[in-house]
């Protein structure tokens, strides 16, 4: 771990894992998403931020195609994996979500299903086999730092957890599937002072291996654990810079207007 | 290595995914074809008997007789029976459902609603037989003391009862409009110092109109479809008449009675059920139809 | 394929007849718990086109069958036997209630029934004068029924000629129901349905005008009606059943069963049996091949 | 918690103002018009509710009075009789219970997979709001209506007679639109996010639904299905359409065979004039009741059990 | 009104509108609002701010006795507007809502109205009369701001415009009563920016003439346009007082802990 750790060099230019270009998203004849040009850098967190309603979980849902679940949405531009791009006719958006995968505001376990079995839904549903769920089980809480609550009650249900627990539950359950990135929409603004707290820590773990897109309302938490930040506002994007320069010296009048709580 | 995620990528969804989605639609499709048979076998049979009788006819004619040696094709002694037993129910069922749909919705208490509402919705599903039997044997002879000469089969008990029935369909289905109004026009409202019955009724129900209307249609609905009620307690006597003390014949009474006796098909006889059946048809499907778009028009309300 | 499958006996056809038929299958159900028999009531009319049809084996008829429709059993390979079973009178009954209608004529009774009554006669008052200024209001058989047929026949003169604006029903249970809730009410069953419900109706005597049948009106009685003296509204009662049934041995019991029984069970459920000889004729048909 | 905090800014006279209200206490304390109409109309709503239930009520009393002498062992054991003291109703309650069994056999999964297409598969379209509207009329459609249907197709096109399949398939017809509506209900209640959560997750819709959401709606879908059943026990013109009221004294051994129903032997009883005849009607309608009664108090029993082991 | 601008001088004294004392509210047994005493002073806007769920709304909706309309609510305490104790049985809780207004979270015009109607919905459903009902409405909407973008579509329905609209209409339907104070629960949570904004403004111009009350879940709209704050937290009072104070200098370290955005 600390191995890895010391290879990422905060100055050094990061790869993009994911390139949007002229990402445009409607609800209906909505205009929400707009134009938006945007490289979200490899094994890094890249904080989305901005008022109520600007876009922002729109955006990210975007990402992996999930937009397109919602009635009347839809949306136009190129999303790029790894060159890939999601969004032609040809690829399979539910294969796309295993290699993008999301963690939503509230947790969601599946509330019949046991603290395991949640953990190895996202097997289940895509009917793939697992070889040895009993060490992919472990591995996944361990990595959310869950096992140690969890491991005598394996069988329970996921629900009976506290909130702070669920969603780490939630975490460990799309960490089963092996992602690339990881989407957070506001993981933890459902929760309590102390379960945040352990959310960013793991996020600061994860981004070690995997690379996080993650939206959130509280400014002080995408200062804490963000190393990019995107400040969106009425679906455009203002602006994109390391998080340490936008807080310390932003472009756009907006973006400062809006960290110095001028509105929003 | 980027080729491999591309491949992985456009890998088609199991097959199950694929063969899931045409199996279901196909139990969906089974209810168009429900219809579709419905609407079939009704057309075919009718266009058989209109070719015999014209169309006409049934309209000029006052008398409905076409059983007997010189049939008679007057379609309105059937649909007078059938609009007297209804308009009759309704008279029951809508000012006593509507009430007490605004009682459990605006002013009973939250463990009086909880009790009834279930009870309620119970009563709306006691079939209809039952309350055919309730007509016979308690409320005709009862109306008997009151209206002296009431003939023991009449439109009056057996539309009554049916009012009866039909009352918690249309307190049911009017009180899920009620409680759909949101809390926050209540809220408005009291807030502005407006006191409760001013409240209920230019507030509340002119909001839920919409629904309380489907409910009244589609009791409605019910009501001219209802056949055990009639055929055991209003009688089978064809008459052009809006006296409720008559005993009258109502289209689904003709239906129950010719389809009693049994008439082999391709006669004549066997003919008039399905034209009667299409006529009654149309006329549920009017008001369903209706029903069904002012009731979406609540959904719409809600969601935003 | 048939209905029932091939253990179920199928009989249809008359009212008239239902409730002996109803006996014989319950006694027999109850004999021997394995037998599968079906009772229906379609009318005499209904029944016999169903078993020119073959769509029941037994067809129960309270009239013969008619040439138009031995042709259609003729032309449908289907060859029959016919079996009378008892006696019936058609009762006229009314209301409890009702003091005035101490007896008819066959005159009054055309005089009501006929197709020119239709819209005329709708008082009591306008049957015989003295009589109540009040709604006559009328039940009487359906159009598929025998009853129906031998009524008009004796009755109006023309078989299928009546008025129509009355009650019609092939079950005459529904007619009992509507003379016994109407004070205003005057109706013809069956005998058997006024003998189960006596102390519900009021039988009105016959007067038929012919002295050799005797002085005055006539009720309907197992006396006067197994003499023939109530006239014009006594008949017989016959089965109906398919030669190509009649093969099947549940068939064959059914029947021997019925005609073994048909006398107790008559006088249970009031119709009239016939003389045991008529009986054992009936049998010796069955088992005849020839006929 | 600490002390109760000074409700008063340091710079607000505790002193209530003067001279300057506004608010007269006499207008606060004015009633306002119609108080007597709101409590008349308090007591007539509540009169219109008692009605029905109060006409049930006499109903079911007068019926149970009529019933008391017939009510036991022999009447459910029995079979139908020309003698009312000695008529049973088993029969027809075996006829009833295989006729429901084959109904639902049939109506039940083609009803789950129309409403899990609906709520599941289709888009918005011309097509599924007519698949709907169609739906929601079929639902209001008269029973008798279709017994005409089953009349012409099941009885006759395809000869299959008077038999427990015809009404089988009349009847599941009929359950049909009850049981996809029921069931979307259902499906619906499953929350948005648990859908999320499966597609976030790659999930397979089939997968989603067999694994998720089915589980998630089994009780409640159990539930509506049980009550439309319940509903669709008392139905009896469809049957009385395709001609099923005949004298029927023996239990049916196929699909095939001849039935009788409940509903059926009880109109056969109340068309009987006979005041004894009445008393087995009542006594058969008192049996429906308790019927309809346990399949409503186990639907109930069965969401409230299933749901206790389905936290959240 | 610039002339009554100046009246009001930001340091003068105001005189208290509304007196609570010893306010308690319960939901069946739960306790959630605690032995609230509190003054709200006339013609200021004042702002209650604290944690979702801490009973902010709940001290609202006593104070003109909307608590009383939820099922298995209570209230027990003083409130007293000008001197009268509003919990007095004698007081027709009607009548005491024409004097104090409320506006909520969801803009809820009355539907079936048109937006005439609905400015004149108080009066109309009371049953008073009103002598020239055109100004009235005129008034009305001019005071929101609303006259100019609905005076030539009066007639059409109120949930005909857009959101922020709807809300400023339903401030005119409260203004049309002529209430002395208005209660406003989280006004623009449900709004955009740009709406937002409009009611703020809105705000500060009915401070001249009302008192308001102002709960909000956005600290810095509460910064923007409250004169005095009160914070609650799990149905107790913590601390009030002007609301630069609060901001500067709050006495209480949990005040401070929440503003600076350590919980909540
Ligand atoms: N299902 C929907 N249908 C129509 N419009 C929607 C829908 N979901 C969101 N919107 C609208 O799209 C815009 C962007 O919404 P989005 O949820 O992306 O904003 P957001 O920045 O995530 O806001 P928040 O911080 O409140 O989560 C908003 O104006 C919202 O009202
Ligand atoms: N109708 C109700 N029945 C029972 N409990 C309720 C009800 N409404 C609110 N509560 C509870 O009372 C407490 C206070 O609720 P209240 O709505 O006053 O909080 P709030 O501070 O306004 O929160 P928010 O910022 O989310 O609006 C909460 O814990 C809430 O769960
Ligand atoms: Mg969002
Ligand atoms: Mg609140
Ligand atoms: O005996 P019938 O029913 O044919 O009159």
């Amino acid at each position: 771990m600390s191995a890895l750790e010391s290879e990422i060099d905060p100055d050094a230019t990061p790869e993009p894992k994911l390139q949007i270009s002229h990402l445009d998203a409607y609800f209906n004849d909505r205009h929400v998403v707009r134009d938006i040009t945007l490289s979200v850098p490899q094994r890094r967190v890249t904080a989305i931020i901005g008022p109520s309603g600007c876009g922002k979980s729109t955006f990210l849902r975007c990402l992996n195609r999930m937009h397109e679940h919602v009635p009347g949405a839809r949306a136009r531009g190129a999303v790029m994996l790894d060159g890939v791009d999601v969004y032609h006719p040809s690829i399979n958006p539910a294969r796309l979500r295993r290699h993008v995968g999301m963690v939503f505001q509230k947790p969601n376990p599946f509330p019949t299903m046991s603290i395991r079995d949640n953990v190895l839904a996202g097997h289940r549903l895509n009917g793939t086999h697992v070889d040895a769920p009993g060490e992919l089980v472990e591995r996944c809480l361990r990595q959310v730092a869950l096992w140690d609550e969890v491991k005598d009650r394996l069988g329970r249900p996921g629900v009976s957890l506290s909130s702070g627990q669920q969603q780490r539950l939630c975490m460990a359950r799309v960490l089963a599937v092996e992602p690339e990135v990881i989407l957070l929409d506001e993981p933890s603004s459902a929760l309590d002072p102390i379960a945040t707290a352990h959310i960013e820590e793991l996020i600061e773990e994860l981004k070690e291996r995997y690379t996080l897109v993650l939206v959130t309302h509280n400014l002080q938490q995408a200062a804490r654990v963000s190393d990019y930040m995107a400040f969106f506002y009425l679906g455009n994007l203002v602006e994109f810079d390391r998080t340490d320069v936008i807080f310390t010296n932003p472009k756009e009048s907006r973006t400062e207007d809006y960290l110095t709580g001028k509105f929003g | 290595m980027k080729r491999d995620l591309a491949a992985e990528l456009r890998r088609p969804s199991a097959l199950s995914e694929r063969a899931g989605k045409l199996v279901f639609s196909l139990c969906a499709a089974a209810s168009l074809v429900t219809t579709g048979g419905i609407v079939a076998v009704l057309l075919h049979q009718t266009i058989g008997f209109l070719q015999a009788v014209p169309f006409t006819r049934l309209l000029t004619d006052t008398h409905w007789t076409p059983l007997f040696a010189e049939p008679r094709f007057g379609l309105w002694p059937l649909l007078c029976g059938t609009l007297l037993t209804t308009g009759i129910a309704m008279m029951v069922a809508i000012p006593c459902g509507v009430l007490a749909a605004i009682y459990l919705s605006e002013l009973a208490g939250e463990r009086q609603r909880r009790i009834v509402k279930p009870l309620v919705e119970l009563l709306a599903g006691i079939p209809t037989l039952i309350y055919g039997y309730f007509a016979l044997s308690l409320v005709t002879p009862a109306l008997q003391q009151i209206i002296p000469g009431l003939s023991g089969f009449n439109a009056l008990s057996a539309g009554s009862v049916m009012g009866l029935m039909l009352l918690p369909v249309v307190a049911s289905l009017s009180e899920d409009a009620l409680s759909a109004v949101p809390t926050g026009l209540r809220e408005a409202s009291h807030a502005l110092g407006v006191r409760r019955t001013a409240t209920i009724f230019r507030v509340v129900i002119p909001s839920a109109s919409p629904g309380i209307a489907a409910a009244v249609l589609l009791a409605a609905s019910r009501a001219l479809g209802a056949t055990m009620i009639v055929a055991i307690a209003a009688g089978q006597q064809p008459q052009l008449t809006l006296d409720p003390r008559d005993s009258v014949e109502t289209m689904t009474t003709y239906i129950a009675q010719v389809s009693l006796g049994d008439i082999p098909t391709g006669t004549l006889e066997y003919r008039t059920i399905f034209a009667v059946g299409l006529c009654l048809f149309m006329m549920t499907l009017v008001l369903n139809v209706i029903a069904h778009r002012l009731r979406r028009r609540i959904h719409r309300q809600e969601r935003p | 394929g048939r209905p029932g499958g091939g253990a179920v006996v199928t009989a249809d056809g008359s009212s008239t007849l239902y409730p002996l038929s109803e006996a014989v299958a319950e006694d027999l159900q109850r004999a021997h718990p394995t037998t599968r028999v079906t009772v229906g009531i379609s009318g005499t009319d209904g029944g016999l086109q169903k078993l020119c049809a073959g769509d029941v084996d037994i067809c129960a008829a309270s009239r013969t069958i008619r040439p138009t429709e031995a042709q259609a059993c003729d032309r449908a390979g289907i060859t029959y036997v016919e079996l009378p079973v008892a006696f019936d009178g058609i009762a006229l009954v009314a209301n409890r209630k009702n003091t005035w209608a101490d007896h008819l004529t066959t005159a009054e009774l055309r005089r009501i029934w006929e197709p020119a009554a239709e819209g005329r006669v709708s008082r009591w008052s306008d049957v015989r004068p003295g009589w109540p200024e009040r709604p006559l209001r009328l039940f009487g058989a359906g159009v598929d029924s025998g009853t129906y047929d031998h009524f008009t026949h004796a009755i109006v003169g023309r078989m299928h000629a009546s008025r129509s604006d009355y009650t019609s029903s092939e079950d005459d249970n529904l007619l009992v129901t509507g003379v016994t809730g109407d004070e205003l009410a005057l109706g013809f069953v069956g005998y058997a349905y006024h003998e189960q419900n006596r102390d519900r109706l009021k039988l009105i005597p016959i007067d038929d005008g012919d002295p050799s049948n005797g002085a005055g009106a006539i009720s309907p009685t197992p006396d006067t009606i197994t003499r023939g003296t109530y006239q014009p509204l006594s008949r017989l009662l016959f089965l109906y059943v398919s030669r190509r049934s009649l093969a099947r041995p549940e068939v064959d019991s059914f029947v021997t069963f019925y005609l073994q029984h048909a006398a107790d069970l008559a006088r249970e459920v009031g119709l009239i049996p016939l003389p045991e000889s008529a009986y054992t004729r009936a049998r010796a048909r069955v088992t005849s091949p020839t006929e | 918690m600490s002390a109760p905090v000074s409700g008063l800014p340091p710079d607000l006279p505790s002193a209530p103002a003067s001279g300057r209200s506004s608010a007269s206490s006499d207008d606060l304390r004015a009633p306002t018009a119609g108080a007597p109409v709101e409590q008349a109309f308090h007591a007539i709503g509540f009169l219109a509710l008692l009605l029905p239930l109060l006409a049930f009520l006499v109903l079911f009393v007068s019926v149970l009075a009529d019933a008391w002498p017939r009510l036991g062992w022999g009447f459910l054991s029995g079979i139908p009789s020309r003698k009312p003291q000695l008529a049973g109703i088993l029969p027809a309650l075996v006829g009833s219970a295989s006729l429901m069994g084959l109904t639902a056999l049939i109506a039940v999964p083609v009803g789950i997979g129309a409403a899990i297409y609906l709520e599941e598969y289709a888009r918005r379209s011309r097509l599924t709001s007519l698949i709907e509207l169609n739906i929601s009329n079929l639902a209001g459609v008269p029973s008798i209506i279709y017994g005409l249907l089953g009349l012409e197709v099941f009885v006759r096109a395809m000869h299959l007679g008077r038999s427990l399949l015809a009404g089988a398939l009349t009847l599941s017809l009929l359950l049909l639109p009850m049981v996809i509506m029921t069931s979307r209900e259902a499906l619906r209640s499953v929350p948005l996010s648990v859908r999320e959560a499966c597609h976030g997750l790659g999930a397979d819709r089939f997968c989603m639904l067999r694994l998720v959401i089915l589980p998630m709606c089994f009780p409640r879908m159990l539930t509506g299905i049980i009550l439309a059943l319940a509903r669709a026990i008392g139905e009896t013109a469809p049957l009385l359409t395709i001609g099923a009221l005949t004298y029927v004294a023996f239990l049916p051994d196929s699909v095939h065979s001849a039935f009788s129903t409940l509903p059926l032997q009880i109109f056969a009883w109340i068309s009987r004039p006979q005041t004894s005849f009445h008393e087995n009607a009542a006594a058969g309608i008192v049996v429906l009741l308790a019927v309809m009664l346990l399949m409503n108090g186990f639907a109930l029993w069965l969401r409230a059990r299933l749901q206790r082991r389905l936290p959240g």
